[in-house]
């Protein structure tokens, strides 16, 4: 049947987050719900490193920062529009050594850099999306893992331009009205303001025309275009937003790490970003931050080593598509919609 | 002898309900029609039975055995076989294969063989394109490829869905034959699913009318031409009144 | 010329690997739909399991019969286990391979360690035709593939069974209006193929040593070879994989091996775009029923 | 010259001949049927004229335009917007938002002036689905999901709109509603055409039908003479009868 021909191209498993009536994140008092949580969370977040945490977790919020700022990217293209990459961190690379190497070789700074880094991953990002306009499904994931892994084939081989295998080494963030962003306090608000924007962002393309439009295209691309939608441009589109995000993370990620190699971009980087994005749920505003902060705090919190970590985040994978499709933020939501339907039948019994 | 027997069959595709209610038999070498309009909910019964698609309530008795949700392998093991709608010939493999491929679950190899023999003689076709891509016939030919492939599992009942589907006015007046000689020669009982009435009509027996997923009329397939149902069902009420 | 047949024989042998991984990539894709990303680890579980085995002192041909033996196990319980859920949703089941694939890697790496891995070379001895060198374990490794392949190939085109697959890879349900229990098909077609891995990792740790981590790297490849044959046909991956291995084997012996990977890349990127069914011709992978 | 106009337009699949050089003028200020038997042609004849398929040849000319081989949303954009038999919703979002999208991104209109509907609410409540705006299109039951079809491709801003069976599967209920619906568009500036089996339903309909078999139009004319007409009860029902 149709119907069923189209759910191959529609990844998430049946229902997602919009399973039950009357669950529309988009519905007005749903927004006014969506500001507060996210203005407790910015005030929360902000006031973490006054509450005395050690350098390791302050490091670990940052990495945890701009993963989840690359993540947005990938929830927007999944989540959104439908379509799964298991490259994305070669997007996350393209925005790195492009800081990296204007710094490198022609003393360009990080601010100058800034702009660059998203504009050539944002380019990227189009053009490694142009197969998905011909090639869908399983096959397209396939593509992006090619592209992801010939990169880093590009990067190894690029000699001295590329820094080759030994990668390559950037200075510090110039300071800007005085401060520090050799700090690793102020490098935490830097990338909390930079993550405070993408969520600001993804909120207003999730709640505009354009990303209804998106979902229409995840839906049912042939009913999309029957009502005149360009499906081909808004893919190709959703690939550049995607490919922004990826290369402000990407330059927020050498400025912290000081240091990039091939390594950081390939296969296995671009597998944990798919599977933070399924973790958390791609199609939630919090979805890809949940998945950032249980992927980077989960070993931290249960004292994991790096292969115990791994293996749990597999088998936290399979859980999540087996049992609960929609991530863990749509099983967090359902829970919290559970609870509060639970109170307000209680209130309405004790009013009667 | 009732072979086979269709108590207040219910089904659906997920949410959509297709079938309500629907009981009918089919006897021992039997010709038996389903007509309706198109989106009646025919072909839904012949998935259900064939094993294709689970009832939601309901039951399926097949010579005196409850096979009541029983997958389409099993149910063509026990002998009740469907040509699907659309033919659905493997059009990569050769005639031989298809025919080959209907004969899956029967153990006598020397039966088989002589069955294809069988089949080739009775439908010429089938001999000289004997090494040709199914894909590659007409499609009035594969429709003689499926009904000879359905054959091939010597079946008791045979399920036709739409055998006229697609096929040229000569052509379907050569279905209406092999239809009476699915009975005569192989002694088989037949299913019939059709929106051509004509056809209908004329190769079955007995006939239920189908509307909306419910039998509105069931009887002889003398009464059922003649009932008025039949005329409004294809061209709506004006017609059937000014038909009067 | 000696240099080239021993170069060629060198060449098979790393592409007899390619096929038998390609060979089931694509037999499971042609059935189950499922792009199975966690064959390449199925590959290095049989490798590491002959190692093991090795160790244990066992013959390494014993070995690799039991790495067969254990990889099939493997494909068993994650067709039933795991995709046989997926079925309906081949997208899901690939993500789901994702996963399963990081999992494996890990696993091994917890209950061994991360580095290499080799066994002492099965023959030790080196066939001299002429002036021509040939390592017996190099021949040996394209002898069995040979044979593989041979048994694949005539299973599939003259056997009952391969009738029904083929039946079955083309229409799955009308197939089962014939009479063939399709779903028993599937976990036959999966642990088939994972044994194909198996032996194809027994046979390269029996030429090279082999890390956990080999398998992403040989994914790749085996996604190649059943690309360019066109998914669900077989004949076309032995084809691919022997066009694979030539290619890779004289880019490494004459040309710029560091840029080997990226020629299969390219190429996979380009098929898929162009004839996603394949240069052979192959499947879409199998209509919804 | 009506509003669309096709010239020996003709489709084939490989070896299998779909349309078979089909001359057809469809007006946009009322409403056409078009009948036949299954796999006579009618579905691929919607499918080529919305660019779902480059036609084989012959030409599609709508408003005086040639439109032969335009993408489909470049046609819908145009004011030409069809339904589906089977793909009618966006199945995993809300009523309300699927006619949304449409009204926010759909096609936009020939003639200019007011959108018609300025709300997806007000249009609901057109369709018959008001108050199901936050319901999952997915789950809703086959006749609201028909109904939700129809109001998408409304919410496209249709000059005609093109119906591929609305009434199948429907009870004789919703269909007379489907039915009390569909007859008000032509009123609204909508032209409308459709195709469909249930004969009742297209009787109750249109004055005008067209009878395609196997992708050649056999009968063309007012609703009366195309039911009398010897060819028509051939096709249907067969010469005996």
């Amino acid at each position: 049947m149709t119907m069923e021909f189209l759910n191959l191209k529609m990844p998430m498993v049946r229902g997602g987050s919009h399973a039950k009536a009357g669950t529309d994140p988009h519905s007005p008092d749903r927004r006014i719900e969506q500001i507060v949580f996210a203005v407790a969370l910015i005030v929360l977040v902000a006031a973490l490193p006054s509450l005395n945490i050690g350098y390791r977790f302050l490091s670990i919020a940052i990495t945890t920062g701009y993963t989840a700022i690359a993540l947005y990217g990938l929830g927007l293209q999944f989540g959104q529009a439908g379509i799964m990459s298991v490259g994305h961190a070669a997007m996350l690379g393209i925005g790195a050594y492009t800081a990296a190497m204007l710094s490198n070789h022609l003393g360009i700074g990080f601010w100058a850099a800034l702009p660059a880094s998203i504009v050539l991953a944002a380019i990227a990002g189009g053009l490694v999306g142009l197969p998905s306009l011909r090639v869908s499904g399983q096959h397209y994931i396939i593509i992006t893992f090619c592209f992801c892994a010939l990169l880093v084939i590009c990067l190894t081989n690029g000699g001295s331009f590329t820094g080759a295998a030994t990668g390559l080494d950037v200075g510090s963030i110039p300071r800007v009205l005085g401060i520090n962003f050799d700090k690793l306090f102020n490098y935490y608000y830097l990338v909390l303001g930079a993550l405070a924007i993408t969520l600001a962002t993804t909120y207003a393309i999730m709640n505009s025309s354009y990303g209804r439009t998106l979902r229409a295209i995840r839906e049912n691309e042939q009913l999309a275009r029957a009502i005149g939608i360009n499906v081909d441009m808004h893919k190709i589109g959703v690939f550049m937003a995607s490919g922004a995000f990826a290369g402000l993370a990407g330059i927020l990620q050498v400025y912290y790490l000081r240091h990039i190699s091939p390594t950081l971009y390939g296969a296995f980087p671009s597998l944990y970003l798919a599977l933070m994005v399924m973790l958390g749920g791609g199609r939630l505003l919090y979805g890809p931050l949940i998945g950032a902060i249980i992927v980077n705090f989960l070993p931290e919190v249960m004292d994991l080593n790096p292969v115990d970590s791994r293996i749990a985040y597999g088998v936290a994978l399979l859980i999540v598509i087996l049992l609960l499709p929609g991530g863990v933020s749509s099983g967090l939501l359902a829970i919290y919609r559970w609870v509060g339907g639970l109170l307000v039948r209680r209130g309405s019994k004790a009013g009667s | 002898m009732t072979l086979l027997t269709v108590e207040h069959l219910y089904t659906a595709y997920g949410a959509v309900k297709v079938n309500h209610n629907v009981s009918m038999t089919v006897g021992e070498g039997e010709i038996v029609t389903i007509i309706g309009p198109n989106g009646a909910g025919k072909s839904t019964i012949l998935r259900a039975i064939s094993g294709l698609l689970k009832p939601k309530q309901g039951a399926i008795t097949f010579d005196g055995r409850n096979v009541t949700g029983l997958a389409a392998d099993r149910m063509a093991g026990l002998g009740v076989v469907m040509a699907p709608e659309g033919r659905k010939i493997f059009a990569d493999l050769t005639v031989r294969e298809n025919l080959k491929l209907g004969a899956y679950a029967r153990k006598d190899q020397s039966g088989v063989d002589a069955d294809i023999e069988l089949m080739e003689s009775y439908f010429d076709i089938l001999a000289t394109k004997r090494d040709a891509k199914g894909g590659t016939l007409s499609g009035g030919q594969q429709q003689m490829l499926a009904i000879a492939r359905g054959l091939m599992a010597r079946p008791r009942i045979l399920i036709l869905d739409e055998p006229s589907l697609g096929l040229a006015p000569v052509m379907v007046k050569e279905v209406r034959s092999v239809v009476a000689a699915v009975r005569d020669k192989f002694n088989a009982a037949v299913l019939l699913v059709e929106q051509n009435a004509s056809l209908a009509l004329a190769v079955s027996e007995r006939g239920y009318l189908l509307q909306h997923g419910q039998i509105v009329a069931s009887g002889p397939i003398e009464e059922l031409r003649e009932s008025s149902l039949m005329r409004e069902l294809y061209f709506g009420e004006q017609s059937a009144q000014a038909g009067e | 010329m000696e240099i080239l047949i021993q170069q060629l024989v060198n060449s098979l042998s790393v592409a007899s690997v390619t096929i038998l991984i390609g060979m089931g990539i694509t037999l499971i894709f042609g059935l189950a739909g499922i792009v199975n990303f966690a064959h390449g680890e199925f590959l290095m579980i049989g490798g590491i399991a002959t190692w093991f085995f090795v160790g244990m002192g066992l013959n390494f041909f014993v070995a690799l019969v039991l790495a067969m033996v254990v990889v099939g196990a493997l494909g068993f319980v994650a067709e039933r286990g795991l995709f046989r859920f997926t079925l309906d949703r081949p997208m899901n089941g690939f993500i789901m391979s994702i996963g399963l694939s990081v999992i494996l890697q890990h696993v091994v790496v917890r209950v061994f360690d991360e580095f290499q891995k080799s066994t002492p070379d099965p023959l030790n001895t080196v066939w001299v035709v002429g002036d021509v060198h040939i390592i017996a374990m190099r021949a040996v490794v394209v002898a069995i593939t040979a044979v593989v392949v041979a048994i694949t190939y005539f299973g599939i085109s003259r056997s009952r069974y391969g009738l029904a697959l083929r039946a079955s890879v083309a229409d799955q349900s009308t197939a089962e209006l014939m009479g063939i229990p399709v779903r028993r098909y599937v976990t036959g077609v999966f642990v088939y193929g994972s044994i194909l891995a198996g032996l194809g990792g027994a046979l390269m740790i029996g030429l090279f040593p082999i890390t956990p981590f080999v398998g992403s790297v040989i994914i790749t490849r085996g996604f190649v070879v059943s690309l360019m044959g066109g998914l669900g046909n077989v004949n076309g991956a032995v084809l691919a994989g022997l066009v694979l291995g030539l290619v890779d084997g004289f880019s490494a012996g004459y040309g710029y091996p560091e840029w080997t990977d990226a020629y299969s890349l390219v190429i996979m990127i380009v098929i898929l775009v162009v004839r996603p069914q394949g240069l052979l011709g192959g499947t879409l992978g199998p209509k919804a029923s | 010259m009506a509003a669309l106009e096709i010239n020996g337009l003709r489709k084939a699949f490989g070896g299998v001949i779909a349309l078979g050089g089909v001359d057809l003028s469809i007006p946009d200020d009322r409403i056409t049927g078009v009948v036949g038997p299954n796999g006579s042609g009618k579905t691929t004849l919607f499918n080529v004229i919305t660019g779902v398929y480059p036609p084989t040849g012959g030409s599609i000319t709508w408003h005086g335009e040639d439109i032969s081989g335009r993408a489909p949303h470049q046609i819908a954009r145009k004011g030409l917007v069809r339904t589906f038999q089977q793909a009618m919703s966006f199945p995993g979002l809300p009523v309300k938002e699927n006619v949304q999208i449409a009204l926010e991104r759909g096609g936009r209109q020939l003639r200019g002036g007011e959108p018609r509907w300025h709300s997806p609410e007000e249009l609901l409540d057109f369709v018959g689905l008001g108050g199901r705006g936050n319901d999952d299109a997915g789950s809703m039951p086959f006749g609201n999901l028909r109904r939700l079809g129809v109001a998408v491709a409304l919410a496209a801003n249709p000059v005609l709109l093109l119906l591929d069976e609305p009434a199948a599967g429907l009870s004789d209920g919703e269909a007379s509603m489907l039915a009390d619906l569909i007859i008000k568009l032509p009123g609204m500036g909508i032209g409308v055409c459709l195709i469909d089996h249930h004969m009742t339903f297209m009787t109750a309909l249109c004055q005008r039908l067209i009878v395609l078999d196997f992708g050649t139009k056999i009968a063309d004319g007012t609703t009366q003479s195309v039911l009398t007409d010897p060819k028509v009860m051939e096709v249907y029902l067969g010469g005996e009868l």
